[in-house]
């Protein structure tokens, strides 16, 4: 009997992704249909304090073996440290912030979905290929944007038109869009999750620059694509996965996601799905309260990811290829195509400070 | 005994009863919920000092408990990493010793209160709801932005802090020392409420200008219960930090603010135990609810209505009848 | 003639094109009643704020026991023992009457900063402020929510307030307003005993009052003293009729 | 920086204003002059945003989606009103805070519940798209400027309506003294409750055509709550003119210290550090403004006098 | 024909009972003086009558039925209110306190300032910065504005000066024979109240214990129920 404990976001403003990732999670659990798991699944209104308590909840009373499940970089760094320090296995869905890559790696911890820094790192490495010389980079001024830009640059290394911090939450980027256009940029790349991102593209399309946009997959995604429509398309962005990724387990993945919730999967979705199966692929071999058994099972990654060739390295975090995709129009449905790879068998860069 | 004691008897009968049951029964997260309620109570019991006493709604304590949060997470995370927390003019080491780390908040979150009280309280009504949210939200969008301490990410902390004579990491014991402060706190506010000062203040709220012309200075009562009070929620904080092991923005937020005050509100303004029910039973609801479906705030909204509209003054309002309590 | 208790030398006040004092110099003596009456918006109102230091005067300075106390604040002036009533109550209506009167016995100890222990238990605030409940005869009430005393024993608790400040001088805007003329009867019998205590500054509109208890009265017309004067000479000055007194004389 | 920037710029930060002003409209009606703290405000305005959103799409036409929202926050707002917001005119703050606070929470997991947790779609009709050319060779988006004129039309229209109109009168007269202007027979319940409609469809209004190019998402509103709290303060309450005054400032403060405090920073840090510092300086601008401002003057520019 | 009638009226704020049987009637141009001592539930019957608190028993106004009604509907009947303790509206300026009452009919803005001339004076100065007699004039100013076919008073010329009183009973006088309007009048001094109204009720502790025309009070009646 394994007991697994899911926190995620499914009230409020943000909860859009902590659906998908549920709804990806348990179709693969569902798929698997296996006696013996139980899944217990919260929402944590996006509050870290209320993340929390669910995990207190999750572990002092339902007991749980494994936790997962979280979308945001700081509700994990609220629950990730004191999960572990409890001995529980925690199987990132998400959110995998520098700190937990490096410095605060742990034995128990796995990153399924990638590092953050790595789709923006992707985005970089695609500016440099493309020959850009000097694009106008920004991000929102919190921790996650800071690491943004930094892995934009980490692989770009040219001169900047221009880097700037916007307000976390910010509407309105008029001013930032006159900044860019008088910044002489041959192009523009922009980190901007959730509504800032939505608001910014429309605003940019509107405003009649037409330099080329960049950036990570988050503001192209399939949850928000259709509110941004036209101004989205065309534009290029950073991912470890794709719905028309070409392996038999993506196909699969994504009839069935289709299949059963009448919409197209998300990379959100995507990530929910590969945890799953990781976490069932291990199941086969050990019992979670066989700690190192199972933590073997697991960095074994012996699953069909629906990324294809997929590896853990040492700090736990995926080995895996990035792509780059663009905004097309299928039909009524705005969505991604894969365009090229952008950096091949991508680790992340901490994890020298891993001393596992 | 009036109903209002009788109702408080019966509170503190259930802040004891419940968590004593829940050890016996091995159910240890109904410890963390009641210890959660506590802390909550706590802070709400802070407010109600400044907004019961002397009428003013700051719109703004999160302020003073996310202070009292960063209190624990900065002195605490330095200990951790085994740095100092300043090394000029003198070496400040952290500490994970929580009666420092309290002492710390207390003062912290009092001197805040005493800064934004000076400027705020030149204004009144509405003008002062809404200047302390500006003072909340302007610390609030520091903290996300500012790097050193984790902006949005916050400060995680992997051991609770150390009491002497405790294992704080026992949830039993972690929710007697809340209880304890708890109980002291509302000691001293009963005190506090009946003392020459309470008096003063009380006619302050209702006519500062009939304070003036006995003599006292009614802007400077009213400073001191928002400094008291900013000292209580701070101690909260702390507290509320160490149950979470971890402290981020979102203490400081406006909706922290506001859930604080609808703690007072649901309990009832000015009732000594108003603040302890109505965070209980905040918790509660939210505990409960979050199970019966994707969309419980819905639920616990209309909840909120019905207590607003009943018109009773919260929950203890209902329950002892209305009207404040004097000896 | 003694040194005045409290005195204005040329207080002038405008609010914009309005002179709402014009350079009034007025006095109080020890064991007065000076009364001031005029029409309304003449200035009474405005010239009891520049005295009890609610309004600064634009010129002209206020004297207080010898002292200039022009630019001093309500609370400094309550504190050297200027007594004020409000034409309007402004007591605390959820309290208690005696908890009112506590508030004026904790001003006069100028002490407001303990924390602890009950203010109805301070023996030395409790004493006094029975003491003034007890000289207005609101002894019997003490007990009972402000808001459910009638106006009139509102009115009584105003000046009872005050007492508790052992106040050297008086200053009292209307305190008749709104009785009835049983109530009006009641206090005007309880000030003339008053003011061998300390002198009182009484504006009021209740001729009947005015008559009984006046020493002196001074008539303000547009914000200037028309005229000061005995009872009898005011009442026999017709400018005073003309602009205030009608024919009530 | 070129001069032609920091025009644009401050044309940015007015252009902002006027858009926080059509945010703040309908609040400066509700809580300026009928003295109602309403917190749900943010979510009439989100209302009105899915409305449109859910016209638009059905239909394809922008002004028909315009009108769904006016409508459609209006009717929500006058049902608030006569369930909920009558019972608290006569209430203090406090309750109002607590009532309207639970509106939001079920507002919004309202509309989540009806329209599910996705951005929706609502975009600018193309005869309103792309950029002008100003005076200057400020390229400047053409609906920009329409949300302009709409803003300071809406801004004469209230204060028309409030301060010379009898119906604006005797709302003001409502704020003073309920008991009296009904005594006075006036019947102010079916007057709030159109107000308070009116309010709500303004809000509405601004929910769509700000949504338009903005996000279109459950929790819009509340954001948007607290920068027309801060506007309608610092310009006094009950103040239109105030109201649009404030909204220039803020709007002015955020957008140029957005801009000029990294480059004043910069010459003492270096660039990153200075960007860093600077964005967070400048996204506490409005803030500091706001209490600078009740400082100076406790009840806002053009607030009455205590 | 009577204008307003009351019977065994009852009321309560909230649980404290303050009226307990109060009978009233007002002729159609009659003027009845409302006299009792401080706090015997006059003004909480005149709040009865405007329907600012519930209240139970009979009260007819012009053969409709108060007890139903809103305030705003009663006063639309034709009920003048001049509250007690100046509730003007602070925040507007004498024109607009003026305006936001105007109803069609005899009185409007010229008749009310040619009435009282302080209040033309000062048509555009806030209501709270006006003095306690000018606040007390606008009142009644504001109430004439309704144009209301009962009027009133109460404690209208508190805190007049004497000659404006004069002016005011003058004006009372004036209303009442030349216009017909009939009147309440609650006020402190009796002789003011024998020269201007027609007959007297006498209130304690909410029930009318006496009714009558003025001429039959005599002063043992009043000594008993006054104090005076
Ligand atoms: N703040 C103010 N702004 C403008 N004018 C004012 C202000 N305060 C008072 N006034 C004016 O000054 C004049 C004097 O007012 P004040 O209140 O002193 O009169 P008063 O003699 O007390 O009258 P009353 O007997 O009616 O109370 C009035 O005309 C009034 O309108
Ligand atoms: N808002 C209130 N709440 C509770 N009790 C009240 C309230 N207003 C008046 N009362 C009480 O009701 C009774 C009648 O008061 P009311 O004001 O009707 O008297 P009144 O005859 O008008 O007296 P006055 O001459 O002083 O104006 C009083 O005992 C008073 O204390
Ligand atoms: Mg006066
Ligand atoms: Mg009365």
């Amino acid at each position: 009997q394994t007991k697994v404990g899911m926190i995620t976001t499914l009230s409020g403003g943000g909860a859009s992704l902590g659906i998908d990732i549920r709804d990806g999670f348990m179709l693969a659990i569902e798929d698997d249909g296996r006696d013996g798991l139980e899944i217990i699944i919260e929402d944590d209104q996006r509050k870290p304090d209320v993340a929390v308590q669910i995990a207190d909840e999750m572990i002092q009373s339902e007991k749980v073996d494994i936790l997962t499940g979280i979308v945001w970089s700081n509700l994990a760094m609220a629950v990730v440290p004191s999960a572990t320090a409890q001995g529980k296995f925690y199987l990132s869905t998400n959110a995998a912030p520098a700190q937990l890559a490096g410095r605060g790696c742990n034995p128990l911890y796995f990153s399924v979905s990638y590092q953050n820094d790595n789709l923006h790192e992707a985005a970089g490495a695609y500016a440099k290929s493309e020959g850009y010389t000097n694009p106008f980079i920004m991000a929102p001024n919190y921790p996650a944007g800071h690491d943004s830009l930094n892995g934009f640059k980490r692989f770009f290394e040219g001169e900047l038109a221009g880097e700037i911090y916007t307000e976390l939450g910010q509407t309105d980027y008029a001013a930032e869009i006159a900044q860019i256009r008088a910044s002489g940029a041959d192009s523009v790349f922009f980190f901007l999750p959730g509504g800032m991102g939505i608001s910014f593209l429309k605003q940019y399309a509107d405003s009649g620059v037409e330099l080329p946009v960049l950036g990570p997959a988050f503001s192209f995604d399939q949850a928000i694509l259709q509110a941004v429509g036209d101004a989205a398309l065309g534009v290029k962005n950073g991912s470890n996965w794709s719905k028309d990724l070409d392996n038999e387990a993506n196909a699969a993945f994504v009839a069935a996601f289709e299949e059963k919730y009448d919409r197209l999967p998300s990379l959100y979705a995507a990530y929910g799905y590969d945890t799953a199966n990781l976490m069932l692929s291990a199941l086969d071999v050990a019992e979670p309260s066989d700690q190192e058994a199972f933590r073997a099972a697991l960095a074994a990654a012996d699953f069909d990811s629906v990324r294809g060739d997929f590896a853990f390295d040492t700090n736990q975090h995926p080995i895996q290829d990035i792509y780059v995709r663009e905004v097309i129009k299928e039909g009524d449905i705005y969505t991604n195509k894969i365009v090229g790879t952008a950096i091949e068998d991508r680790s992340s860069a901490y994890v020298d400070e891993c001393s596992m | 005994m009036t109903r209002e004691t009788a109702v408080n008897t019966v509170i503190l009968g259930l802040l004891i009863a419940v968590p004593a049951w829940a050890l016996y029964a091995d159910e240890p997260f109904t410890i963390t919920l009641a210890t959660r309620a506590v802390i909550f109570a706590l802070a709400a019991v802070g407010l109600n000092i400044a907004l019961g006493l002397g009428g003013l709604v700051s719109l703004g304590h999160a302020v003073f408990f996310g202070i009292g949060g960063y209190a624990m997470g900065i002195l605490a995370s330095h200990a951790q990493n085994y740095t100092p927390l300043m090394e000029w003019p003198f070496v400040l080491e952290g500490t994970k010793s929580m009666p420092v780390i309290w002492l710390t908040a207390i003062f912290a979150s009092a001197l805040a209160a005493l800064l934004i009280g000076i400027l705020a309280l030149r204004t009144s009504g509405v003008y002062f709801i809404m200047i302390t949210l500006a003072f909340g939200q302007m610390i609030y969008f520091f903290a996300i932005s500012w790097p050193a301490y984790g902006g949005e990410d916050g400060l995680s902390i992997y051991v609770r802090n150390e009491f002497p004579g405790l294992n704080t990491l026992v949830p039993i014991q972690f929710y007697g020392l809340c209880l304890a402060l708890l109980l002291v706190v509302l000691g001293l506010n009963a005190l506090l409420a009946r003392s020459p000062f309470g008096l003063a203040l009380n006619a302050a709220r209702q006519v500062p200008h009939r304070v003036e012309t006995v003599g006292l200075n009614p802007v400077r009562l009213k400073l001191v219960a928002l400094v008291i009070s900013g000292a209580v929620t701070g101690l909260a904080g702390a507290l509320f930090a160490d149950l979470n092991r971890f402290v981020s923005p979102t203490m400081l937020s406006w909706q922290m603010s506001g859930e604080i005050m609808v703690f007072v509100i649901i309990g009832g303004v000015a009732r000594l135990f108003g603040p302890v029910a109505g965070a209980a039973i905040f918790v509660l609801l939210e505990h409960l609810l979050g199970g019966v479906s994707d969309y419980w705030q819905v639920f616990l909204g209309l909840v909120l209505l019905l207590i607003v509209l009943s018109g009773k003054g919260g929950v203890i309002g209902m329950l002892a009848g209305r009207g404040r309590t004097h000896d | 003639m003694t040194e005045p208790v409290l005195s204005t030398h040329g207080i002038t006040r405008s609010f914009g094109a309005l002179k709402a004092s014009d350079d009034i110099s007025i006095d109080l003596q020890p064991g007065e009643i000076h009364a001031i009456i005029g029409p309304n918006g003449a200035g009474k109102s405005t010239l009891i704020g520049q005295i009890s230091g609610s309004l600064t005067p634009d010129a002209g300075t206020v004297r207080f026991l010898g002292h200039d106390v022009t630019r001093e604040t309500v609370r400094a002036r309550a504190r050297r023992g200027l007594g004020r009533t409000f034409q309007i109550s402004a007591l605390a209506m959820e309290d208690t009457v005696l908890q009112n009167a506590l508030l004026g016995a904790l001003g006069a100890s100028g002490r407001p900063w303990r924390f602890f222990g009950a203010a109805l238990r301070t023996r030395d605030l409790r004493d006094r402020a029975e003491a003034a409940l007890d000289r207005v005869g609101l002894a019997d009430v003490a007990s009972v929510r402000t808001a459910e005393l009638s106006h009139g024993q509102r009115r009584l608790l105003e000046v009872a307030v005050a007492l508790t400040l052992d106040p050297k001088a008086f200053v009292m805007d209307e305190p008749m307003a709104g009785l009835g003329p049983e109530g009006s009867k009641q206090l005007t019998g309880f000030l003339d005993t008053l003011r061998a205590e300390a002198p009182i500054l009484l504006v009021e509109h209740d001729m009947d009052a005015v008559f009984a208890l006046a020493d002196r009265i001074s008539v303000l017309v547009y914000g200037r003293v028309i005229a000061t004067g005995t009872v009898d000479e005011i009442r026999a000055d017709p400018a005073v009729r003309d602009a205030y007194l009608g024919d009530t004389a | 920086m070129s001069p032609i920037l920091i025009a644009e710029q401050v044309l940015n930060g007015l252009q902002f204003g006027v858009m926080l002003f059509l945010m703040a409209a309908g609040l400066t009606l509700i809580f300026g002059v009928m003295g109602l703290i309403n917190l749900a405000h943010g979510s009439l305005y989100m209302v009105g945003a899915f409305a449109a959103a859910a016209v638009a799409g059905a239909t394809g036409s922008f002004l028909l989606a315009l009108v769904a929202a006016l409508v459609a926050a209006a009717l929500a707002g006058a049902l608030v009103e006569l369930v909920v917001i009558r019972r608290l005119y006569h209430r203090d703050h406090l309750d109002q805070v607590l009532a309207t606070f639970a509106l939001i929470l079920i507002f919004s997991e309202g509309t989540r519940w009806l329209f599910g947790s996705f951005p929706l779609y609502l975009d600018i009709p193309s005869w309103l798209s792309g950029p002008v050319t100003l005076p200057g060779g400020i390229q400047y988006p053409l609906y920009r400027l329409a949300l302009i004129a709409l803003g300071l039309l809406v801004a004469l229209g209230l204060w028309l309506l409030i301060s010379r109109t009898r119906i604006g009168i005797q709302i003001r007269a409502g704020e003073n003294d309920r008991e009296m202007i009904a005594a006075l027979g006036v019947d102010i319940s079916k007057l709030y409750t159109l107000i308070f409609a009116l309010g709500a469809g303004l809000a509405g209004l601004a929910g769509a055509l700000v949504g338009a190019i903005q996000s279109v998402q459950v929790g819009m509103g509340e954001p948007v709550l607290i920068l027309a709290f801060v506007v309608i303060v610092i310009g006094g309450i009950g103040s239109i003119r105030g109201a649009l005054i404030g909204a220039l400032l803020v709007g002015l403060t955020d957008t140029l210290g957005g801009i000029f405090l990294p480059e004043l920073f910069k010459l003492f840090a270096d660039p990153a550090t200075a960007t860093a510092t600077g964005s967070a300086f400048a996204s506490m601008a409005i803030y500091i403004l706001m209490a600078a401002v009740l400082v100076w003057r406790p009840t806002g520019l053009f607030g009455a006098r205590a | 024909m009577t204008l307003l009638s009351l019977a065994n009226v009852t009321a309560a704020y909230g649980a404290s009972q303050a009226l307990f049987g109060v009978d009233l009637t007002v002729s159609e141009g009659e003027a009845v003086a409302f006299m009792g001592r401080n706090g015997m539930g006059k003004s909480t019957t005149v709040k009865a009558i405007c329907r600012m608190l519930p209240a139970h028993g009979t009260l007819v106004f012009d053969g409709h039925d108060l007890t139903r009604l809103p305030s705003h509907r009663a006063a639309r009947l034709g009920i003048g209110l001049v509250p007690e303790g100046r509730r003007c509206f602070r925040d507007l300026t004498v024109a607009e306190n003026l305006t936001a009452a105007a109803r069609p009919g005899h009185w409007d803005r010229a008749r009310v300032t040619a009435l009282f001339p302080r209040l033309g004076e000062r048509l555009t100065q806030r209501a709270a910065s006006l003095s306690g007699g000018e606040q007390q004039m606008l009142t009644i100013g504001r109430a004439l504005m309704t144009n209301p076919r009962l009027l009133i008073l109460d404690e209208a010329t508190e805190g007049l000066a004497p000659i404006v009183r004069q002016e005011i009973w003058a004006a009372i006088a004036t209303l009442k024979a030349e216009t017909g309007m009939a009147m309440l009048v609650i006020d402190k001094s009796l002789a003011e109240l024998r020269t201007a109204c027609d007959r007297a009720v006498i209130l304690e502790r909410g029930r009318t214990v006496w009714a009558g025309p003025f001429a039959d009070l005599t002063t043992d009646i009043s000594e008993r129920h006054l104090g005076v």
